[in-house]
Formats: structure tokens, C-alpha cells, sequence
């Protein structure tokens, strides 16, 4: 086992990582920013390194610094969390090159995840049904207006190598293709520096569920049942569960043995989702595979019994999914995203967190970095809290979700409290009556929500 | 904010005809209104538990110049385990003048001074790791630099 | 914040033309206006978020006694519903003379003023429940009571 | 079901039952004494109301303050949380008299609870096994020579009414019993108001154990596992566990038979726990039967999925226990009581929290009324805090346990924390190898604890 792990990123999920070390008595290396010199994650590692000014390119995105930090440190593995390098093949090469273990899958398993035309490609040959659309990338209009009318009416043009809503253009006829194809391309090269596009079907109504997946160096691969992340503004997950209360067992059976299928179609190895668009007839497709630790992982913690950042520090010490690791599901979790924003309009609200007060009791698990008295920097992401309620039943963990958000006392920034409360009063939501445009139709005071 | 402090202040508005006056300093806050307005001092308490910030040498900052690590890595402070050191207490440097190495995989990084002056103190011993922004070498400027 | 502070900082103040002034400091509070106003000193702060103290009337607290419950229950201000109230405002009331009633128990607890004096202000409706040490009566004590 | 509930205690025990009420979507009336104005259970409530002053016996043990604060406030029921008036069968009679619910059992069976004496005989006579002793109440010095030379030394002399370790007595051999019948009687008429003694086996290397029951209206009993509780300093439980790693499937099954017989003979009903002695060979007697919730009983939710608290109100409600409600243990839970208490010598340190910081993240769960800047008073029981955790195993939740105390900052006062930290670090604690004088051989340097 690692002795040392470097953690090459801050907030939360760096203390996330902390926390399942200290649990395996592994040491700990933080590194920071100047911003960050007064972060959680620097106070809770055994050592800290400052690596760079406020910019995450010259910090947390700056792979020099990092494994030199690593290599002073005498760091054996980089846990790269979620977002800056975690999806990043050449980091993860780099970290292979230093001689340092790279906590997350191969670099080829990463790159595939990041090319989402070349995913589908392999998808679809391994028997693993994708949305329909073009077969590959477009390397032309005509090529995108064959593949729309192949398909039909709404498509969607997206980046390969995209994500996060950006380079993506809805077409309804076919004369909106040639300038949305445009468009689509340069903002895909400004973004992900590739313009490359492909293009699907347009699904509405439609629900965002995902699947755990564990995957040893052996080629076991097991699932842990799937998340439900419907619950979206502008493509950003903001409410996640597990189960999913529209998912049957016949179908949690498919959504499993698929997104096993996908990861073996990929000679999977570590932890990674399987996302998957689900319609209200109950056909699945696969979107993307992610291939590192989610925001969300908590909710399919706590319904499993597992520690998922602990088992992935296992397996990429290449040790295998042992016969006793059958995991079995009690009750309903879900998650609130807490972020520095305005509840409304959702526009940042960095600054000094004046007095902090936790929920706390039954089934209620608070996942942070922040503290009373710390200055939520302007420089990173606004997520400052993961709130998890767990119960015997979804009411149950709703209910407990409720109560807990009228416990957590955060004064001096504006947060997503109010907003979360909101939905949960929703009829719709309570009645498990969501998909990926519930947002926008709680935005609407016109629908009757209840 | 001691007492002392608003009875300068106190002292310094009498002549004038300023209304309102608001000072911060440290965390407390003062803050006068005078007429039929009302004086107020405010000494917000440090969050508890907070870490220290690094504190500069305070007797030193006025006159003494700090070269700081610009990337993380292995301090060295000659280009060769059996060269003589770049700079000595007590060298004077040039602006530009090569003060050590920091190692940051396997490439050499020559850290130059950005000043001209006097070295005063070294910091760091050689062969030990920095990070980003360690105070590496205080010099003292030349004078009319 | 100590009496000490106290007296310096009206010390200070005697030569201004400072009307009013506020400290605070770890946690005390001291706000002072001259002249027509009142003196009052404060302690401690309240915890971010926590339930207001019950105020005391600041102008009056000086000169009258609050007669407060001793239980808690549902204060009547007659023995029964159609008989007059005990006390009215302007009342006149001896020291040991029934000012109401709190029930609780199905038990009628008739509460007796403290003080001889006045009736000033009844803050309690009829009827209502009242907590333990709740303000029912504001009396303005007699001359040399 | 009851839609208004006022809570008759204050601290963490009162924020618990707080909770489980929001999330029953019931109301709740705090009661508080003159030194709680600022306790978070006055907070969290729907209403509060002040019902004397400082002193618990003006206040918290005021049953007509309290009564009268239930009738004003049109509150249907009363929990009482523990310790105060949970206990006390003319509080539970004087409840029903104002036509209240009483969150309880019978007065009946609180009754036979507190009279450890008589509850003794009547599980002698239903084949629940007791420590050998006499067979009542001693009536003489004679009796207790008499009784004691039938069992064999040493013995112990008990208060009927006693608990919490005072009125006890331990005798080595005949010419010590007058002197220490008539002191254990003066301390018990002190202390309990009654003088009656009875007298015990006293038995060394014991385990404490106990077995939390759940019984309906309808006469259906059923038992959630065991507490591990042998972690004490003068009789007061300070760690506690489940399952207890001493107990095996055997073991688990008889002791789960007799605390339903147990249950069963005093036709008991809500929920209650009934505490053991367990020798090292496996010899079970009962010792007492509890009848409120305890301070422990977050272990066994966490390992159950279970909220108990929220079962007590559905019970006291008349609900049944459904069929469907057939808990299954998963993993490992643990609990340390945080005490505003010297770690050393455990002398009270009340004050204010200067600041407060809790830990969170997987498997951790805080129960406190405590929050930064609020004054612990001298009044009251010095508990202001349990943080329990959660394991897949009990190596799992004692590693999850040590990073959360290293976690957790109480600034201002002096808490039990370090303790806790000691204890964790013990060998033979770590090893399982516990009864109830650990904690005299943890402060024995000499003795090789590792």
C-alpha cells in the first residue's frame, strides 16, 4: 500500500481524500495556492505545499509543480479528485514517466473518456446502444446535414472532446444546421481546443442516471447500483440520489449489466461512471463514461455501505475486489450541492464566511472544507458544501434533507440553501416526477407544481 | 484600536469641521460622527482558530528586499555538488545575477536577484525542498537603486 | 471591557462635542449618549443568531418595578370572567394586594404586587398563556417606599 | 398521529427528539430553564417557553411548570428525553391524568424499572437469569450475613431504588456486612429516598451489555441487537459500541430471546433496553431494564438503518410494528461522549465555546445542542456532544472515529476528546479486549496495554 499520497486539488474533495487516508493511516500531502493558504485541506494534510499564485494554470493546473511537489515530499501516488488535472491522459502519463501512481484509471481509459465521438464509436460495436446520430465525427456540413436527416428532427451538434453545455447547438430544420455547425465549431476550438463535432438525436424529457462502476487490475468489474442526476441547471448537476425512484429492478438489472459491458468494452480499471440517458419509455442510451471520482459519490456511499474514495486508493494499488465486497443497498440517499451563489441567480457570491453551523443527527453527513471564519476565494469553483441525508426510504431522506437545511446556519455569503429548499417543497420532485428540464419548469410560476 | 487611538482621533477632529470619520485597522473599526451624529468603535474579533498568516520580518521589510521561490522544487545553492556556493552572506549581487538553483524535475532553474544589493541572510539550507513563494535570500538594496 | 475603560472613555469624551458613542469590544459592548439621553452599558454580545433577550424598557427601568410571573400558565386579570379586574391602569396598589391570577394546575395562583405604587402599563392580554419570569405590570413604586 | 410535542429536557437529547419531529412533520414546544435561554433546543423549536429557573428542580423536574406549559400550548404529548423526569411514574401518571401522552412506557413498567430489587424477582420467576443474591429486599444485617453466606464472597449491597454507582457496597467477607449495611442504607435514603438494600454476587471481569427492545400496543416484541457499554469511569458509560465484538452468533441470539422474555414478563411496551451482565465464559444475568431512550442508542440506528426515536413517537402513537419493519444489522458503529469535562481527572468545565468545529465526511454523525459561542452552563449534566461513526467493520469505525476526534475543535472549555483519543490508541481496546475495568487498567501505567 501507499505510505504518502499527494492530493492535487483543494475544497472539499481534497479534504474527501484527507479523510479516507487518514482512515487507511496513509500521510498526506496537500498542495495550494496563494488563495488557498488558509484552505481546510491545507490545515487537515500532513504537509502542505504552496505551488503557485491564485490562477489555477499556474497551481492547480500546473503539472511542473506538481510532481516536483510530489518528488520533494517523497509522495508515492497523486490522488487527482474531480475537475483540474483528474481527467487529464498526459498528467496521468506524466505521473507514470516520475515513477508516481496515478489514483485513477489509464491514461488510455481517461482519454477515451474525454472523446465523446470516439466513445460512441466503441459503445455501439461492444453492443452498448448510444443515441442515435452520426456515426463518428462530422468532417463537414453535408456530412452533419446527412446524418440530421437520417435521424430526424431535433438534433443537437456537439464538441467531441466537450462537456459542461458548452459547443453544443440544438437544430430543429435543416437550414439552422450550417451556422449552428459553425458556431458549434468555434466555440469548440476556443473551449477544448478541437473543433471537432459529431451529432445526435435531441432527447427530451429525459432523466440523467448514472452507474458506479469498481473495476480491479484483474478485470473483476462490479457495479454499485445507479444515481439519479436529473436534477440540472444548464447541464450542472445540483441534486443527485440514489436509487433512482423511476428505476424498476428490471431495469437497474439493464442500466447494470450495461455499464459493466462499457467498462469492459474499455478494459476498465479503478472507479468510474457509466452516464446514461434514460427516456420516459424506459430506453436507455449511454453518454459518457467519466473516469474519476464524481461530486455526487456520497449518495451511492451511503445507501451501499461503502467508502468509495477508499476502495479506489485500493485498487489503484492494484489490489483486487475481494470475494467478501458484495454490496448491498439500504434505503435512499440524496445529496444537495451547496455553492457560493445567489439562490435566484445563481451568480457567485465569494467572501468571509461570517458564522458556519452544521446539521447534524440522524442520516445527515455534511461533506466541506469550510470553516468559521474562512474567505471563500473568487478564484475556483463555488461548491462549498455537500449536504447527504440518508433514510429507510426516499420520504424519509427528504424529509431529513429538509430539516437539515433549515439547521445549517451559513452567514456572510449567499448560498444555495433557499434554492434546494424550494425544490423540495415541490410536489413533482417529491413525487419523483423529474427529468432534466424540472428546472426550468420550477422556473416557470405558470406550471402547476404544487 | 486602544484607547489611546481615540483620543488622537478624538484630538485631531476637534479643529475641523469634518462630520464623519472611519477608520480600519486590523480588524477593528472606528468609526466618529459628531453633532448630533454618534461615535462608534468596533473591534471585530479574529475568527478563532484562524492560521497565522506568514509574518515578514517586521523590523527588517522597511529597508530589506525578500527573493521568494518563484516554482516549487530543491533549493541549491550551487550549480554543482562540488562548485563554490553563487552567492555568500555578505556578496554584493547584481541585478540579473544568478543567486542559486531550485530543481524542479530534473531541470536546473536559475534563480536570479532582482535587485542590486548586499546578501544579508540565507534562508534555506541547501539541498532542502521550497515551495511556491519560500522566502529564499533577504538582501539589502544598494542605495539610489 | 472594564469599569476602568468606562470612566476613561467618558473621560475622554468631556471636552467634544460627541454626542453618542459606541464600543465594542471582545465580545462587550458600551454605548453612551449625552445630554437628554441615557447611559447604558451592555454585556455580552449576543451569539450570531441567538433569541433576543427579553428588554427591558431602557427609559423606564430606572424609576419602575416590573412585576414578573412566578409560573407558568394563563394569566387572568379577574377572579372570574364577569367580575371587574383586579388592577386597571392608574390603579393605586398596596404592597401584598392581588394584582391577577396565573392558573396552571387547574389551580388559580393569585400573584400579589411586590411594592406599593402605581399601575402603569398591564403587558399581558387576558387570557394569555405567560412563561416563567414574563413582565406582567409595570408599577411606578410610591414616594419613599 | 400527534401533531404537537413538547419535549421536557434540554441539551443534545432535546435537539434529537427536535429532529425526529420536523421530520415527522410534528410541532414541537421546548420547555427551558432561566440559564437555557440560549440553548439550541429553544432554537430549533416551533415554540419555547420558560418554565423557571436555573435549578432542575424548578424547571426541568417542575411537573406542573410543565404540565401547564403542555396544556397552554396545546402540546398532545410529552417526551422526556432522559434523565430528569423520564423516569419518574407519577410524572408519566400525572400526564395521563391531564389527558397528555406520555412518550414512555406505563408508569407500571417505569415503576418496576427503577425498583431494581423487585425487578430482579419477577425476572427470577419468568426464567430471566439474575446475579445470584437475595431473593428480596434485605430486611436486617441478619438477612444480608445470611444471603451472603449462601452465594459467597464478595458480595455487593445494593440500593432498591439506587443507580449510577451510589448506595453500593462491596463486601469481602461476614464481618464487613454491618458496617457496610448501614452505610449503603444511609446513602441510599439520601440519595433515593429509600433505605431498602438487596445484595448481589459481586462479579469482576464483566462485560456491560445491552439489548434494545421495541414493543407495540398490539403485545409484538422485537429486539434490534446489542450494545457493547463496558467502557465506564464510576458507572457512567462513556464509549459505547454495536454490535459488541465479543458477542458471538450464539451469544447474540440467547441474549436477544431473554431481553424479549424479559420484555415480555412486564407485558412492557415502546421502547426500552435491558442490560446485562456477561462473564467471560458467557454467563448472561440481567441487571436492569431501562425504560426510556438511552444516550447510546445512535450506535444501534447506524448499524440498523433505524431511527429510534422517531419508533418511540409512532409507538407511544399507537402504531404497530409492521411486518415490514424487519431491521438488519450492517457494519460496525461506535459512540463517544464528549463531556465538558478535564480528559484527567473528568472534573466539569462549563464556559463558553469559543469556537466549534465539527467533523464530518463518510460514516460520521454529531449529536450536540452545542454551537460556536454558546456557554455550556454549570447546572446540568456535562455532555455536550456524542460523535458517533459508522464502519463497514469495527476496525473501519474505530479509524473513522480517530480521524473525526482529530477533526473535531471545542475551543474555550475543557472536553473529554483527549480521553477518547487515549482509549482509541489502547491495544486491548482496539483488540476488543474490554470489560468493565478497562478504565482502571488504562490508568494504571504499569499494566502492559501496548
Amino acid at each position: 500500500m501507499f505510505k504518502k499520497i499527494l492530493i492535487a486539488n483543494r475544497g472539499e474533495i481534497a479534504v474527501r481524500i484527507i479523510r479516507a487516508c487518514r482512515e487507511l493511516d496513509i500521510r498526506t500531502v496537500s498542495v495550494y495556492s496563494e488563495a488557498d493558504r488558509q484552505n481546510m485541506h491545507v490545515r487537515l494534510a500532513d504537509e502542505a505545499i504552496c505551488i503557485g499564485p491564485a490562477q489555477a494554470e499556474q497551481s492547480y493546473l500546473n503539472v511542473p509543480a506538481i510532481l516536483t511537489a510530489a518528488e520533494i515530499t517523497d509522495s508515492e501516488a497523486i490522488h487527482p479528485g474531480y475537475g483540474f488535472l483528474s481527467e487529464n491522459p498526459q498528467f496521468a502519463e506524466a505521473c507514470a514517466a516520475s515513477g508516481i501512481a496515478f489514483i485513477g484509471p489509464s491514461p488510455d481509459n481517461i482519454r477515451l473518456g474525454g472523446d465523446k465521438a470516439k466513445a460512441r464509436q466503441v459503445m455501439k460495436r461492444r453492443g452498448v446502444p448510444v443515441v442515435p446520430g452520426s456515426d463518428g465525427p462530422l468532417d463537414s456540413v453535408a456530412a452533419a446535414v446527412k446524418a440530421a436527416k437520417k435521424i430526424g428532427f431535433p438534433c443537437i451538434i456537439k464538441a467531441s472532446m466537450g462537456g459542461g453545455g458548452r459547443g453544443m447547438k440544438i437544430v430543429n430544420a435543416e437550414e439552422q444546421i450550417e451556422d449552428a455547425f459553425y458556431m458549434a465549431q468555434r466555440e469548440a476550438l476556443t473551449a477544448f481546443g478541437s473543433s471537432e463535432l459529431y451529432l445526435e438525436k435531441y432527447l427530451q424529457d429525459i432523466r440523467h442516471i448514472e452507474v458506479q462502476v469498481l473495476a480491479d487490475t484483474k478485470g473483476r468489474i462490479i457495479h454499485l447500483g445507479e444515481r439519479e442526476c436529473s436534477i440540472q441547471r444548464r447541464h450542472q448537476k445540483l441534486i443527485e440520489e440514489s436509487p433512482s425512484s423511476f428505476v424498476s429492478e428490471k431495469l437497474r438489472k439493464r442500466l447494470g449489466e450495461l455499464a459493466i459491458r462499457a467498462a469492459r468494452a474499455v478494459k476498465y480499471r479503478n472507479i468510474g461512471t457509466v452516464e446514461f440517458i434514460v427516456t420516459p419509455e424506459e430506453e436507455v442510451y449511454f453518454m459518457e463514461f467519466n473516469t474519476r471520482v464524481q461530486v455526487e459519490h456520497p449518495v451511492t456511499e451511503m445507501v451501499m455501505g461503502v467508502d468509495l474514495v477508499k476502495e479506489q486508493i485500493l485498487l489503484s494499488a492494484g489490489m483486487p475486489i475481494t470475494a467478501k465486497k458484495v454490496f448491498k443497498p439500504r434505503g435512499s440517499a440524496i445529496e444537495c450541492r451547496i455553492n457560493a451563489e445567489d439562490p435566484d441567480r445563481f451568480i457567485p457570491s465569494p467572501g468571509k464566511i461570517e458564522f458556519l453551523h452544521q446539521p447534524g443527527g440522524p442520516g445527515v453527513r455534511v461533506d466541506t472544507a469550510a470553516y468559521c471564519g474562512w474567505t471563500v476565494p473568487s478564484h475556483y469553483d463555488s461548491l462549498i458544501a455537500k449536504l447527504i441525508t440518508f433514510g429507510s426510504n426516499r420520504q424519509e431522506a427528504i424529509a431529513r434533507m429538509k430539516r437539515a437545511l433549515d439547521e445549517f446556519v451559513i452567514e456572510g455569503i449567499k448560498t444555495t440553501i433557499p434554492f434546494h429548499k424550494r425544490v423540495l417543497e415541490n410536489r413533482d420532485f417529491k413525487e419523483g416526477r423529474i427529468n432534466t428540464s424540472f428546472l426550468d419548469r420550477l422556473h416557470k410560476p405558470e406550471t402547476p407544481t404544487g | 484600536m486602544e484607547l489611546e487611538d481615540i483620543k488622537a482621533l478624538l484630538e485631531l477632529l476637534k479643529d475641523t469641521d469634518v462630520t464623519e470619520i472611519q477608520v480600519e485597522k486590523e480588524g477593528s473599526k472606528v468609526k466618529i460622527r459628531r453633532g448630533r451624529f454618534y461615535t462608534s468603535v468596533e473591534f471585530p474579533a479574529e475568527a478563532p482558530g484562524a492560521p497565522p498568516q506568514i509574518k515578514h520580518e517586521e523590523a527588517e521589510k522597511d529597508r530589506l528586499i525578500t527573493i521568494t521561490a518563484p516554482l516549487v522544487g530543491t533549493f541549491y545553492r550551487a550549480p554543482t555538488p562540488e562548485a563554490p556556493s553563487f552567492v555568500e552572506i555578505g556578496s554584493f549581487v547584481k541585478k540579473g545575477q544568478v543567486l542559486c538553483i531550485v530543481e524542479a524535475m530534473k531541470l536546473m532553474n536559475e534563480i536570479e536577484s532582482e535587485i542590486e544589493g548586499q546578501v544579508v541572510k540565507v534562508l534555506v539550507e541547501n539541498g532542502q525542498p521550497v515551495e511556491y513563494g519560500e522566502p529564499l535570500f533577504l538582501i539589502e538594496p544598494a542605495v539610489q537603486q
